[in-house]
């Protein structure tokens, strides 16, 4: 099998639910001849066409309301923001229009917008953010987010094959910083379900994306120089979330830290924080708490973005606090 | 015989039968929300009641130039263009009463419901939202290479919005079979037009988009129906969109609780003598192009109709609670209950 | 002393501050000759002008942008939404210009948001919602959501003459509902600071807005039916919250529940039990549970609205659990 | 003396002095590029490099009609106008290298700084919400009754958002005080501008507005400031915006890592035939408007002033990272330190 990268799993992904579903399209600014600022999309205009590979005008609302009129038709369309910091644009129509179609007005809309989100790249407080906690409160959407190439692959085309709305927040700084051997065709990862990256029986670190990988190198160093056994959950999905696998981790190892790169008020973790409380109160020896980003936009210099960030020493340092409490 | 009736040559290659099922859309629509308002008043419309009184004509007459299969957007004030598009009173009557059996099951208001078999999309609050949407749809038959088209209605007021601009601009530059139409009725809410824009007449922004802007008497049904019915057959052609601007003028207030304070004095007389249904009813019976037992057996047929409609539906239920929570998703199949809700009933 | 409305309150502390200084200007959609859907504006433009009191087009992102730019140059715009649901409209403006300003760059933006919100009147998916969710999550603004006449006056006042951009969620449902004897003048409610509406020992009712009603109402029949004594907390501010009057009351009470009107899935209360569980852990002796909608959009229909929506009974329900824990 | 050597008349009601200055600001906006083309190489700038090689007059022509206490907001490739406006070139190059010193504190990037004193509003990413912003502060000259203007830069890809629309319209709604340059570069990113709009002219758009649309040569320093003059002293005289659109061309990619793959063969060479710098200078010398001796001092003092910045900041700290938390809010004073954070000092 082939060792792709994260950024390659996703363009395979689409290039296989395009070859696979005629109704499968792309739309987004400078997808096409540029195959979009980080060439997630190379290539696909030139097997796939203009009409299938569609370069818009700057025009986020457009993108969006266009692919929700499309897949109203059964078309499957595809949305790229360049940045996922500019979903923003589109905020009205996602939570308003698209989220609510099918309740309100038994409309499917099928469709999927993605785009490259996250920070520790240097790109300053509109070219780095974590929208999730944005959208985390719309009943109708689904959120995903991959942290490995696999997922990548697996959670695309699963978005693609959808019936529901689905927002697919891929990760800049995994593009081409993790790699995986892939079959070439059908990877599906099942949305709405997490997965155990690494097994523990002192404390769970629950967490998605970027961080994922911080906490499996902070739980190495805590086997190793504390020998404290950490289990790190990969959530993938944030809406639905996984209740069955928090509760289960949870209550096996009575102690949970939950780990997000966005700052931490109104933060996902909020929420799950609010459900392991909830669900797994009798079985907590510690108090569930949060390592998050401070609580300010995302500053550009190095040692700015560096301290505003987590880092594997603070997952390590929180993980000590909970093991110890 | 009916052919010895006529004195003046039939307009815009419409048939005789035609011109008069125009009359009755436009009839049918007026007594309709008369119904309504008299539901409004007896408090059987839950929520606030819009009307189309002196807007009749740009709403049949534009929905009146599409064919079966093409799917048109509406305001809240184009019950008029979802009647002629196949929506039954019945529904629309369901929808204000918020009855288990509309078309949304007590979810949404008004005349915010769809089919998209029947040919309607029903719109969103949001001023705007619909133009993308509808320029979506219109997306779809050009990729599918079907000879649909998609026609959008904005309000004077919604093109201020960036969602207009936005999906106006996406339109013109692939070329989709898109007509946006442009009810300029003088006023947004409270709003009059000078207000929203700058533009000497809102066609002025069809430059803007590369696309061709054409002007009608929103107030004359026929004019309104061979207008629109030029940019849908230009669409239907593969030349792109087209805005029309229809000119007409809102003679009730934004919903039934606005008393119209900011309306200059006379304004709304001046228009009641430009309205839209006596007009054609005259035209029908001066040109010879109908006969008064003809007219007044269409007026009738609406009545009968409509009391048939009220009669099926003013004691229906509202929707059972527990109907709320399916539906978000197509899997999973419906919202869980909240654990307090569970605990309401003494043997949970 | 008179008693006013909710509604008057807002409309008085918009006129006081007029009046007060020449730099607060109003501007929004139908504000003037109609005053706004419900009036709050009303007698304003007669009174302020119309380069004072600016009816806009429909262009929510018009308004708060033009707010923005006004505010940087010294000026003090409100800006009315005329339901806030279409605050999501405005919402990239809001979150990535109006509140980074200060950080990024420097910039000082007093400004204020403020549009009627809130359900229980049968106003469907678009005209009832609780927006504080979507924003809970932005550094840089400030969330304020009166539940009295009193704070109405007195948060609007404070949100005028604030540094910072300031979104002030009135509820309609309260505007003529509720009613209160105030001085004329200044009457000012510090952001920030939460109000105990009613003492309790056994538990405490964390909530906000048309709830604190609701709660209240709950409150005395758990005190008259179970002889539970329940304290309500209306924190009036989200953003910043007050962990101070949180925890002094969790810590007295040892139990507690958060309600909110808005759904439960990213609403704020997951924010807020999981600073509970962070700051009162050892304190509780029940899990921190939540009340809030069921997760749907908001639907039209009395029966569904009323079932969707917590209601007295649930508060009562809940706080038994609670209280039998 | 210099009075003999003029051959042609001034153009533009500008001085010598002026012209000379104006090649100043072009020749100071490419030199300044360069060096950070360098520091890019070298790993010195932190993020992206964006580069307006071949737009220095439009960026310049267009800021020198404004007068001081006017106020504009540039894009990202209107170095020349923030220079024009008081931004120094050592503020500029703290920025792209991030430094604690810069104007933003390390904090934003490159051109994203601001000082209302001298006259710029610093962008932020989201294209088109300068705009609305641009058309508030204008809005606040007219409210205090200040004869001062703004300006806005939009791209011919910004002109496609929401944003653009909503804030044009209100600015022409009230005849505020503002003018809005279209930089029609023939390119946003990678889309050509026929994909962007199927307008034939991007002022087509302004009638729309009710705003009158110019269209100058932007590589034609002195056609940009005479244009831009006239809309400044429009605007100023309470007569309301105008849209301006300079035709120009970006002959590098978007940023210094976009290879320009999708630039038809030839057009780039084609338009370095068109070098607003060379053209300026060429003028400047045959019209006998300067001499070669005050040309050649204008390109030292350039190269001086940007040893002496580069000279002062190269080896400058980036911030320290406690700096990171103040300012959210004018108060509290800063944003809390993470409990965890705390942790890390063995001493916590
Ligand atoms: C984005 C948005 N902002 C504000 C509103 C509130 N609103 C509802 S109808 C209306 C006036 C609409 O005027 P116009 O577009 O001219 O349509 P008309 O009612 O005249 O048919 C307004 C401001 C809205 N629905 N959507
Ligand atoms: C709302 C929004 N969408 C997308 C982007 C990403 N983006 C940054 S620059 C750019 C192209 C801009 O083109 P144009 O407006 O013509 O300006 P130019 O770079 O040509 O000066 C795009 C798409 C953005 N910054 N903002
Ligand atoms: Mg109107
Ligand atoms: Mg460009």
């Amino acid at each position: 099998m082939p060792e792709i990268t994260y950024l390659e799993a996703i363009r395979q992904g689409l290039w296989e639910e395009m070859e696979r579903d005629p109704r499968v399209f792309l739309l987004g600014e400078d997808i096409g001849a540029l195959g979009g600022p980080f060439r997630v999309t190379e290539g696909l205009l030139e097997r796939f066409g203009e009409e299938r590979v569609i370069d818009t005008p700057i025009s986020e609302q457009a993108i969006v309301g266009a692919a929700a009129g499309a897949a109203h038709m059964g078309l499957r369309p595809v949305c790229e923001m360049q940045f996922i910091d500019f979903i923003a644009c589109a905020y009205d129509l996602l939570t308003n229009y698209v989220a609510t179609a099918r309740y309100r007005a038994g409309l499917s809309t099928p469709m999927v917008v993605r785009g490259p989100s996250g920070g520790y790249v240097r790109g300053g407080p509109f070219h780095s953010q974590c929208p999730e906690a944005a959208f985390l409160h719309t009943p109708g959407l689904k959120i995903v987010c991959p942290a490995t190439a696999r997922d990548a692959k697996g959670l695309i085309k699963a978005a693609i094959r959808d019936e529901d709305p689905v927002l697919f927040f891929e990760h800049k700084y995994l593009y081409r910083r993790v790699k995986e051997e892939l079959p070439v065709g059908d990877v599906i990862t099942p949305i709405g379900q997490a997965r155990v990256a690494r097994d523990g029986t002192d404390l769970t670190v629950v967490t998605w994306s970027a961080i994922v990988w911080k906490a499996l190198e902070a739980a190495e160093r805590l086997e190793r120089e504390d020998g404290v056994s950490v289990e790190v959950l990969d959530l993938r999905t944030l809406l639905p979330l996984d209740d069955a696998a928090i509760v289960t981790s949870v209550r096996k190892t009575n102690r949970v830290l939950v780990a997000h790169e966005d700052t931490r008020t109104g933060g996902v973790a909020g929420e799950i924080v609010a459900r392991i409380n909830e669900l797994c109160f009798e079985w907590l020896d510690a108090p569930a708490r949060r390592v998050a980003a401070h609580d300010v936009p995302l500053p550009y210099a190095p040692t700015l973005e560096d301290f505003v960030l987590p880092q594997v020493d603070d997952l390590v340092a929180a993980c000590r606090w909970l093991a110890a409490y | 015989m009916s052919a010895s009736l006529s004195t003046a040559p039939l307009p815009a290659r419409l048939t005789r039968q035609q011109l008069l099922e125009l009359y009755y859309w436009m009839r049918l629509t007026r007594s309709l929300e008369e119904r309504l308002v008299a539901l409004h008043r007896q408090g059987k419309v839950v929520g606030g009641l819009f009307r189309s009184l002196g807007q009749e004509a740009d709403a049949v007459g534009s929905a009146y130039a599409l064919e079966a299969g093409d799917i048109l957007s509406p305001l809240i004030r184009n019950l008029g263009s979802m009647l002629v598009k196949g929506a039954t009173p019945l529904e629309v009557l369901r929808q204000y009463m918020a009855r288990a059996q509309s078309p949304t099951a007590g979810r949404e208001l008004n005349i915010h419901f769809n089919d998209l078999a029947r040919g309607f999309l029903g719109q969103v609050s949001a001023l705007g939202a619909m133009v993308p949407v509808m320029a979506g749809i219109a997306l779809s038959f050009k990729m599918t290479r079907q000879p649909r088209v998609g026609l959008v209605y904005v309000g004077d007021g919604a093109m201020s919005t960036g969602a207009f601009h936005e999906g106006i601009n996406f339109a013109a530059v692939r070329r989709l079979p898109l007509v946006v139409i442009c009810e300029n009725n003088g006023y947004a809410y409270s709003t009059p037009t000078r207000l929203q824009t700058a533009a000497a007449t809102l066609v002025d922004k069809a430059p803007g988009y590369g696309i061709p802007g054409v002007r009608a008497d929103g107030n004359d049904v026929v004019a309104t129906y061979q207008t629109t019915r030029e940019a849908v057959d230009r669409a239907r052609a593969g030349e792109g969109p087209t805005l029309v601007e229809l000119v007409t003028y809102r003679r009730k207030g934004h919903a039934e609780h606005d008393d119209q304070r900011y309306v200059p004095p006379g304004e709304i007389a001046e228009w009641e003598r430009r309205d839209p249904i006596d007009h054609h009813r005259r035209r029908l019976l001066e040109s010879g192009w109908a006969t008064a037992a003809e007219v007044a057996d269409v007026e009738a047929r609406v009545e009968a109709e409509l009391d048939q409609a009220l009669a099926r539906c003013l004691d229906e239920p509202f929707p059972d609670p527990a109907t709320a929570l399916p539906g978000v998703y197509a899997d999973p199949p419906a919202a869980p209950i909240e654990w307090y809700r569970t605990l309401r009933t003494p043997d949970a």
